[in-house]
């Protein structure tokens, strides 16, 4: 019997996706991998809106966020990368938990 | 608006001077001290004279308190003014100052003060501007407070005095002055915002018609807030003896408690006097410590009647407590600021056993001992500061035998010390009587208790004198020269008031006496239930 | 008013202000006139003349009971119903203030007089003469007060000058010991004198006593409150009146001057508690009376062994006036209403004289006061002696002097009153304190001026005082013979003074009195008969089971005491002029005993070890508390959690204070605890962000 | 809604002169004078001011445009306002700061990343589409990250930068994520059409409350409320002075402003306005009062109580924003535009009194190059002036009277006081008591500490001038609030709520 794919199973890469993104962004040292974290993040959203667009009664508004949210991935990720750039620079490493010079 | 000067009134006049002076203090060069002391003088010079001005044209009999035909000198305008917006509803404060016979002793008491504190401020001599320029600013706080009726107003001059206070006593003062500069600002402002508290959920408890629009508006005047009828009949602090109402009246009771102080809430005076500079502690224990009581008597007893009626007991025993354990640490010194800081504490506890007497003669005696009291630990201050600009030490047991080096001096502080005993013929007699009197009245053992406050004050009293001023002389003070004439000057008057007050009491007491019977009889009315006495 | 009475009262104000005039005048400008102590002494003159010419009056002359002037001091005004709220003060002039007017004023007079010498070349001169003046004004103000509240101003201020006085020479440590001690004392008894008054006042709203006793007679104030507010009243006159447990200060006060000694501490000031009694008797309730009976009887007998066994002149002096304090608070206090007060007056005379005559003897030694160290000065200062003498017999007892009068009516009260009441402990104190008396008097005669001097070197240099020193004795010891009271040397009953001074009625409820004033009684006595009308000169007399009983035992209390006071005299001779007796065989025997009574009862060491010892502990403790407790929390917080725990147990509000210090502290600390969170690594913060993301959650998923 | 796109264009013609002078600022870098520090910044001036011109004919305006992705109404033009006045405050002081002399030649990019950040803010002020709140967020988060590294040569800057991008991008995703869920549940992006989906009440109460809850992260990360806060101290510490200061209020108050907005329209029963106005009821199943009580709690107590402990001026002033978030959340407690109108005014106060001490901690260190505490030590004799208008500052943000800080509390209280919440308001009182010790602590290094060298620093006239005028109002509007409380009250007014 072939399965059918349904929301719920969208859903449920969705939340996958999602926890995976939290996980890395909160386990990886490497701030390229924190970024790739954060891009699961995103993009769990995005199959959320696809996904409910495509199998609720609702608009398409959706999707067009999806098209939104990759654009805008993609400047915060040019974003963060240049700051990665620039700490590797100043500091010589791209690992997150080295850079706690801040703090109480 | 008859008493008025230049189209101002009086008691704009008497409460805006200092800050005039203020200006000018800012405005001259810093090298030229003297010119500051001398508008500083100049300025609470003319209060003084203003407050002559006040008094001489004052008339007994009427009564205030709630009835705003019984308050003199009003000046009355619209200070915030916003017309209903939507759902907002009017929202006015006024400007809205008078004087009634609870007030008018501590405006003479405030003004008098000031002036002294001004000539014992003489010998500062590191950043002279700022010291006066604060000075007059703490001036004009104190002043406000005693002459505003609209809560609003009130609660702003009463912050207003932090401020200046805290700088006075943190930067002209002793070696721990940071400690007890901030010791005091945090005390204070802790209990100053449950006055905030209160005063917010009494505005929105009263609602009041509008006299131009006739529509019903919330109001911060602070007569309204007396007439039960003025309550919202489902707002918070609403009815008689509710819960909110003694809960509004207990954070009120903080708030004011702090200033008084009463306590335990008093550890912050000590600290504020032996590190202030002498006439920052002469304005702290004359005047400001006058507050408190103050706000008893204008905010929380004619506002919540029926809670004083319920706390008058504890609030007598309060005042037992201050009295004796004001007395006993009093006796405990070595330090003679810090004695002085403690018999503050024993005899404002006088006060509060008069006040909370709630009768004619407890109440009239309580305020007479908040202007006694003003009057005799300020000549107290004075005398301490006097030896220690000499000596530069305060410690009782390094004296001795100062009675022949300096005479004059001696006589001065005898007549200071003994009206602080409470010796007859001098003014503090007459309120601790009354207070005393009334408390017996009302409370008789908590009354007898206090009454132990006598003995124990003696005991202090002669004994920081004997330590001080009899026996012999120690070599190293042989030098010290007698009190000077500008010492004299702000010495002087002061005497003449206690003395003064002592053989004809009622030169205070007629003024102010129709209004406290009727604020006596309004809380004792109001506060059963019955309805508003006009 | 009659003009008489206007002008009486005019005058007596007079009196009263001249010393006050005084004192401001030496005050402020003492040391730019020259003999101030010539102008005070003269303004006490003329009060003296003004003072005896309204005695005369008003004894003699003016039969209305009291001249009154009164006025309203205070007005508080009041609301419609709620009573206002006054205060009258006035003065009044009764028999009693008139004749205590001249006694008063004479004292001081003399006193000033004297000092005159005294004091010559001491550094506060004009000082003490306005202090003297203070003192004067005060005293006259407690005699002429018509009120309980005037009085209380006046009496402190007697006080005040009190204090001044002791310290004049405050140099020493122990004269402004010593006047501390007089202050703080008297506080004490001024502690209850204030609740009596507040009592009195609340109950009466007056503190007038014409309103006062009229009052009472209403019943507005009765049963125990009654008693009450009577013994509390007393209590200040325990204080002055040095009356037990309070005369610790008196022998103390000995440290001020000798005619300071004299006019303050002997005869005048001293007596104000007396005089008090006096004015509030009628308003004393029988249980108030027997306490004060009781209180002036042990007051008698405690200070009377003292004295027995002190060696500094002035201090058996100052017992021996605590002594005759007693007697006369005994005598109120039985019911000897007249006997008490003349036994003021004529104490008053010769305890003056006794101690001006031991200051001129002080003088002549160059302040030596120790007794030990005189001896044979009979014949060096023969006016001082003789005077001495006749003021020692005075005070011992002996016929046609005027103690004899004034004591034998008291004593013959007290034994009335034991007789009657069945108390006969207090005639029993009564006369061993006869004993007692005139034997440390002739002690002290016999150590002072018989025998052989001690100090060779002093004894040198001792002569007669100066004119200005012993015409007042001479006045004084001529005051202590018996006919200025009475003609009559055995009975002072028809004498002037008895005459004029009689007992009060006294107001209170008919059950709160002694059983034998309600119980009146008639007499009879039968009268020349007249012709035509039976029994027409018969005179009826309104009498009582006490006046019956006076009667009856006059003359056997009259021999009783004659005999003591003969027996006393006769033992101090046989002990210490004739050596009969081993003086130090004696003490040693009673080693015990003697000590006890050499150390005063050991009254200063008790009330060191508890009153004053225990406020000090007390203001000690509280002192630390404040300091350490309640202030805590910004001291530290370790002090803090030890005073904490060692109070907690105890005191639920030292809890309470704990906790609000407390919470100061933690704050501080949970601000210090939750910085640490704030790593610096941004992945930790996203852990702590998602924790909050998920409690708020868990948190709010019940609602 | 009745606008048509093309309509739509003449409601944003502040946002589009904003965009042409971003544009025009980023062009100056190319007009020859590289090193020009003026040009850009009175070019940002200028289309601060051109802006301001275009706002000021917005008022009164109440429409809903662009197929109501966005709200031009009194609430939003409110914080316009903030936005401008923020705005040229913050370029005033860029130009004096002494600070970014170090990336000089990028000064045209440094003002044209601050026009771009206040657009962000312009729009979530009026965001009233999911969609357009998130892209507006995005948009001034995008622009903070790089300003707060700008001075990239700044090991901290750098520092700060970092963090800020990851922690702000990851509560930018977890809002992401909520909206989606949102999305799904209603099937609506439009905060109006929310509100009616809510209102039908058929929704699962556990998923909505995952969705919002993970929408608060985002909202709460904007306005650093507890437990969102953790970047605020660090990046504040790390970025430039005038970064900082804007963040401060502009990124803090357009966060507030879209919280509030995103609330009030959807989560409002408009059919049961009840009798007494402006309270607003919510719909059953959330209890929103007690979230936000607790975060407000929350966040004003921990960011008192660490400001304690901080010896750096920046940080503590970090900890001291993180307080006043928890007390502007207070106003939204409330439930009623009292409270909402109650926390404009506190907006205005709160602008005047943070910008006030942002800049003299600039001024601060320019002259004597410490951010610490003790750094000010003396100041009170050194620089009167300088620490006179600090004082003013810190008391006002302690809001103690005569300080405009104080009025702005007093109607936050006010309106707890009004709706009951006694207990809150004990709460905030007794912060801003605590918060008194912080504040005075460094008023007591100004002036009770004496300095060893006690030569007068005096900045300039120019720099006098411009604490006057942030210190003028900070009084004068204590003594005379009519105006401010006036305007916030009009400004509580949003589309479609009347």
């Amino acid at each position: 019997m072939p399965m059918h794919v349904g929301l719920v199973h969208f859903l449920v890469v969705s939340a996958v996706l999602f926890s995976l993104g939290i996980y890395g962004v909160i386990t990886r040292k490497n701030a390229i991998m924190v970024l790739m974290g954060i891009e699961l993040i995103l993009n769990a959203a995005n199959i959320n809106f696809i996904a409910f667009t495509r199998f609720g009664t609702m608009n398409i508004s959706g999707q067009v966020v999806a098209v939104f949210v990759i654009i805008l991935a993609a400047a915060e990720a040019a974003v963060l990368l240049a700051i990665v750039l620039n700490i590797f620079q100043q500091m010589n490493t791209v690992n997150v938990d080295e850079v706690d010079k801040l703090k109480n | 608006m008859q008493y008025q000067f230049l189209g101002i009134g009086y008691l704009t006049w008497i409460t805006f001077l200092p800050i005039l002076g203020m200006a000018v203090v800012l405005l001259i060069p810093r090298a030229n001290t003297s010119a500051m002391k001398w508008t500083a003088l100049a300025a609470t010079v003319l209060q003084l004279v203003v407050a002559a001005v006040i008094w001489i044209n004052f008339k007994p009999g009427l009564t205030g308190i709630n009835d705003p035909n019984g308050f003199q000198f009003v000046e009355k305008f619209r200070w915030i003014d916003l017309p209903g917006v939507a759902w907002f509803g009017h929202v006015a404060v006024d400007y809205f100052l008078g004087i009634d016979g609870l007030s008018i002793p501590m405006v003479i008491l405030t003004a008098l003060i000031s002036f002294v504190g001004v000539i014992a401020s003489w010998n500062i001599n590191k950043s002279q501007k700022g010291y006066f320029a604060l000075y007059l600013l703490l001036d004009t706080g104190m002043m406000g407070v005693f002459v505003a009726l609209d809560m609003f107003l009130f609660y702003v001059f009463w912050e207003l005095m932090l401020l200046p206070m805290y700088f006075l006593i943190g930067v002209w003062g002793g070696p721990r002055r940071e400690y007890a500069a901030i010791k005091f600002f945090l005390y204070t402002l802790f209990g100053s915002v449950l006055i905030l508290l209160v005063m917010l959920a009494l505005y929105f408890s009263v609602s009041i018609k509008d006299p131009a629009t006739g529509q019903a508006m919330h109001t911060f005047d602070m007569l309204a807030m007396m007439n039960p009828q003025n309550f919202d009949p489902n707002s918070l602090l609403a009815g008689i003896g509710t819960y909110w109402r003694y809960v509004a009246f207990i954070a009120l009771f903080i708030g004011f408690a702090i200033k008084v102080p009463i306590f335990p809430f008093h550890t912050w005076l000590p600290d504020a006097h032996v590190e202030a500079p002498t006439a920052i502690s002469v304005i702290l224990a004359g005047v400001l410590l006058k507050m408190g009581t103050y706000g008893f008597l204008r905010v929380s007893f004619p506002i919540f009647p029926d809670a004083i009626l319920k706390f008058a007991y504890p609030l007598a025993i309060l005042g037992f407590i201050n009295i004796v354990y004001g007395a006993l640490c009093a006796m405990a010194q070595t330090d003679f600021k810090k004695l002085i800081a403690y018999s503050s504490i024993s005899h404002m506890g006088v006060v509060l056993l008069g006040i909370a007497a709630l009768n004619t003669q407890g109440v009239a005696g309580g305020v007479l001992q908040m202007f006694n009291h003003g009057i005799v630990t300020a000549m107290l201050f004075l005398i301490v500061g006097v030896i220690y600009d000499r000596a530069h030490t305060r410690g009782l047991n390094e004296f001795g035998g100062l009675a022949n080096q300096m005479p004059v001096y001696t006589g001065i502080m005898t007549v200071a010390f003994f009206a602080a005993i409470g010796l007859p013929g001098l003014s503090e007699f007459i309120s601790e009587l009354l207070s005393y009197l009334g408390a017996f009245q009302a409370f008789r053992w908590v009354a007898i208790f206090s009454s132990v406050g006598i003995v124990l004050t003696a005991g202090y009293m002669l004994w920081t004198l004997q330590r001080v001023f009899l026996g012999q002389l120690p070599e190293k003070w042989k030098g010290l020269p007698d009190v000077n004439g500008r010492e004299l000057v702000a010495l002087v008057p002061l005497m003449v008031v206690v003395i003064l007050l002592g053989v004809f009491p009622s030169i205070m007491l007629n003024p102010m006496s129709s209004t406290l019977n009727h604020l006596v009889d309004f809380v004792h009315k109001v506060g059963t239930g019955l309805t508003a006495v006009k | 008013m009659a003009p008489i009475e206007t002008t009486l009262i005019q005058l007596a104000l007079t009196v009263l202000l001249l010393p006050l005039a005084g004192f401001v005048l030496l005050i402020f400008f003492g040391k730019r006139i020259r003999r101030q102590d010539l102008i005070e002494t003269g303004l006490l003159f003329v009060a003296l003349a003004i003072s005896i010419y309204i005695m005369v009056q008003k004894v003699f002359f003016i039969s209305a009971p009291q001249i009154d002037f009164t006025f309203r001091w205070l007005d508080l005004g009041g609301m419609i119903g709620r009573p206002g709220f006054t205060i009258d003060l006035g003065i009044a002039i009764d028999n009693i203030a008139a004749i205590m007017l001249v006694v008063v004023t004479l004292i001081s007079a003399l006193v000033h007089t004297f000092s005159l010498g005294y004091m010559q070349g001491d550094v506060r001169y004009s000082r003490y003469y306005a202090y003297l003046g203070l003192f004067s004004f005060s005293m006259l103000g407690i005699v002429l007060s018509n009120n309980l509240l005037l009085m209380y101003v006046f009496w402190e201020l007697v006080g005040i000058s009190s204090y001044l006085l002791i310290g004049h020479w405050y140099e020493k440590k122990s004269a402004s010991d010593a006047g501390k001690k007089a202050f703080i004392v008297n506080r004490i008894g001024d502690f209850g004198f204030f609740i009596g008054i507040m009592i009195v006042f609340t109950q009466l709203h007056t503190f007038l006593f014409s309103g006062i006793f009229s009052g009472i007679a209403q019943g507005q104030l009765s049963g125990p409150l009654l008693t009450a507010a009577g013994i509390l009243i007393f209590c200040g006159a325990v204080g002055k009146s040095a009356q037990f447990p309070l005369h610790v200060w008196l022998p103390d006060a000995m440290e001020g001057p000798t005619p300071v000694s004299a006019l303050i501490h002997a005869a005048t000031m001293v007596a104000a508690g007396v005089y008090l009694i006096a004015r509030v008797f009628p308003m004393l309730t029988a249980e108030a009376l027997t306490l004060i009976a009781y209180t002036g009887a042990i007051t008698a007998f405690i200070s009377a062994t003292i004295a027995v066994t002190q060696n500094d002149i002035k201090k058996v002096l100052a017992y021996s006036t605590i002594s005759q304090l007693g007697y006369m608070v005994m005598g109120l206090g039985v019911d000897a209403y007249s006997a008490g007060f003349f036994h003021l007056v004529t104490h008053a005379a010769f305890k003056a004289g006794l101690f001006l005559a031991s200051g001129s003897v002080i003088y002549a030694m160059h302040h030596e006061q120790d007794m030990r160290q005189m001896g044979g000065l009979r014949k060096k200062m023969p006016i001082t002696y003789w005077t001495f003498v006749i003021f020692s017999l005075s005070i011992s007892g002996i016929p046609l002097t005027s103690g004899f009068l004034s004591k034998d009516s008291i004593l013959a009260g007290a034994l009335a009153y034991g007789l009657l009441s069945g108390n006969y402990l207090i005639p029993i104190i009564g006369y061993a304190v006869v004993f007692l008396t005139a034997m440390y008097m002739f002690r002290l005669i016999i150590m002072t001026f018989h025998g052989e001097p001690r100090d060779v070197h002093k004894f040198e240099h001792a002569k007669e005082s100066p004119k200005v020193m012993t015409v007042p004795l001479i006045v004084l010891a001529m005051l202590s013979f018996f006919v200025f009271y009475s003609f009559n040397p055995l009975n002072p009953d028809k004498g002037w003074l008895l005459e004029s001074v009689k007992k009060p009625e006294s107001v209170v409820p008919s059950y709160q009195k002694y059983s034998w004033d309600f119980l009146h009684v008639q007499l009879v006595e039968k009268g020349a008969e007249q012709p035509g009308v039976t029994g027409g000169g018969d005179k009826t007399i309104n009498t009582n089971p006490y006046e019956m009983e006076l009667e009856r035992i006059h003359y056997t209390g009259l021999e009783l005491s004659l005999f003591l006071a003969s027996l006393g005299i006769l033992t101090a001779f046989l002990i210490y002029h004739w050596k009969k007796i081993d003086a130090e065989k004696l003490k040693q025997r009673v080693k015990p005993l003697y000590n006890f009574l050499y150390n005063k009862w050991y009254f200063d060491e008790l009330y060191g070890a508890t009153a004053v010892a225990g406020t000090l502990f007390l203001s000690k403790t509280f002192a630390w508390f404040d300091g350490n407790v309640i202030d805590g929390a910004v001291n530290g917080a370790a002090s803090l959690t030890r005073v904490w725990s060692s109070f907690s147990g105890k005191f639920d509000h030292y809890i309470v204070d704990g906790l609000v210090n407390f919470s100061a502290w933690f704050t501080g600390l949970l601000g210090r605890g939750t910085r640490r969170v704030q790593t610096g690594r941004v992945q930790t913060y996203i852990i702590f962000a998602l924790i909050g993301v998920i409690v708020i959650f868990y948190v709010f998923k019940q609602f | 809604m009745a606008q048509t796109i093309y309509q739509s264009f003449g409601y944003v013609l502040p946002e589009a002169v904003l965009s042409i002078f971003l544009i025009l600022t980023l062009l100056t870098a190319l007009a020859g004078k590289r090193r020009s520090k003026y040009l850009p910044a009175f070019m940002a001036l200028l289309g601060f001011v051109v802006a301001g011109v275009f706002v000021f004919q917005q008022i009164g305006t109440d429409e809903l445009v662009f197929s109501g992705m966005y709200a031009v109404d009194p609430f939003s033009w409110f914080f316009k306002i903030i936005f401008l006045v923020t705005g040229i405050l913050i370029v005033i002081f860029s130009i004096q700061s002494r600070e970014l002399d170090a990336v000089s030649t990028k000064y045209a990019e440094y003002y044209s990343l601050i026009i771009s950040l206040t657009i962000g803010a312009f729009f979530m002020a009026g965001a009233s589409n999911l969609l357009m709140m998130y892209l507006s967020l995005e948009l001034v988060s995008i622009s903070s990250y790089i300003l707060s590294g700008f001075t990239k040569e700044n090991p901290r800057a750098d520092e700060a930068s970092i963090k800020y991008v990851i922690y702000g991008a990851f509560s930018s995703g977890l809002m992401l994520y909520g909206i989606s869920i949102l999305y799904g549940l209603t099937g609506e992006l439009n905060i109006y059409a929310l509100n009616q989906v809510f209102a039908s009440g058929a929704l699962s109460q556990l998923t909505v409350l995952v969705a919002i809850v993970l929408m608060l992260a985002g909202l709460g990360y904007k306005i650093s409320a507890v437990p969102f806060h953790f970047w605020t101290p660090d990046v504040y510490e790390g970025a430039p002075v005038t970064v900082s200061a804007f963040l401060s209020v502009t990124s803090k108050a357009a966060g507030f402003a879209m919280l509030i907005r995103f609330f009030k329209i959807a989560f409002i029963n408009v059919g049961a306005q009840p009798a007494m106005a402006g309270m607003w009821v919510i719909f059953h199943g959330l209890n929103w009062t007690d979230i936000i009580a607790v975060l407000s709690v929350l966040t004003m107590t921990l960011g008192n109580l660490v400001a304690l402990w901080q010896s750096n001026m920046k940080r503590l002033l970090a900890y001291s924003s993180i307080a006043h978030a928890g007390y502007l959340l207070m106003g939204l407690v409330t439930l009623t535009d009292q409270g909402i109108s109650a926390m404009l005014m506190y907006f205005v106060a709160y602008l005047l009194m943070n910008l006030g001490a942002f800049y003299i901690v600039m001024l601060v260190a320019n002259r004597y190059h410490t951010e610490d505490i003790e750094g000010y030590s003396g100041l009170g004799y050194k620089s009167p002036y300088v620490a006179f208008a600090l004082t003013v500052f810190l008391f006002s943000l302690t809001g103690i009277p005569p300080t405009f800080g104080f009025i702005g509390k007093l109607y936050l209280f006010a309106a707890l006081i009004r709706t009951n919440y006694i207990w809150l308001a004990i709460v905030g009182v007794l912060n801003s008591v605590v918060s008194l010790y912080y504040y005075v602590k460094v008023v007591r290094y100004m002036y009770l500490v004496q300095p060893e060298d006690r030569s007068r620093i005096d900045f300039g006239f120019g720099t006098n001038l411009m604490m006057t005028v942030l210190m003028v109002p900070n009084i004068a509007l204590m003594l005379y609030f009519s105006p401010v409380l006036s305007w916030a009250e009009h400004s509580v007014l949003m589309f479609g709520l009347r």
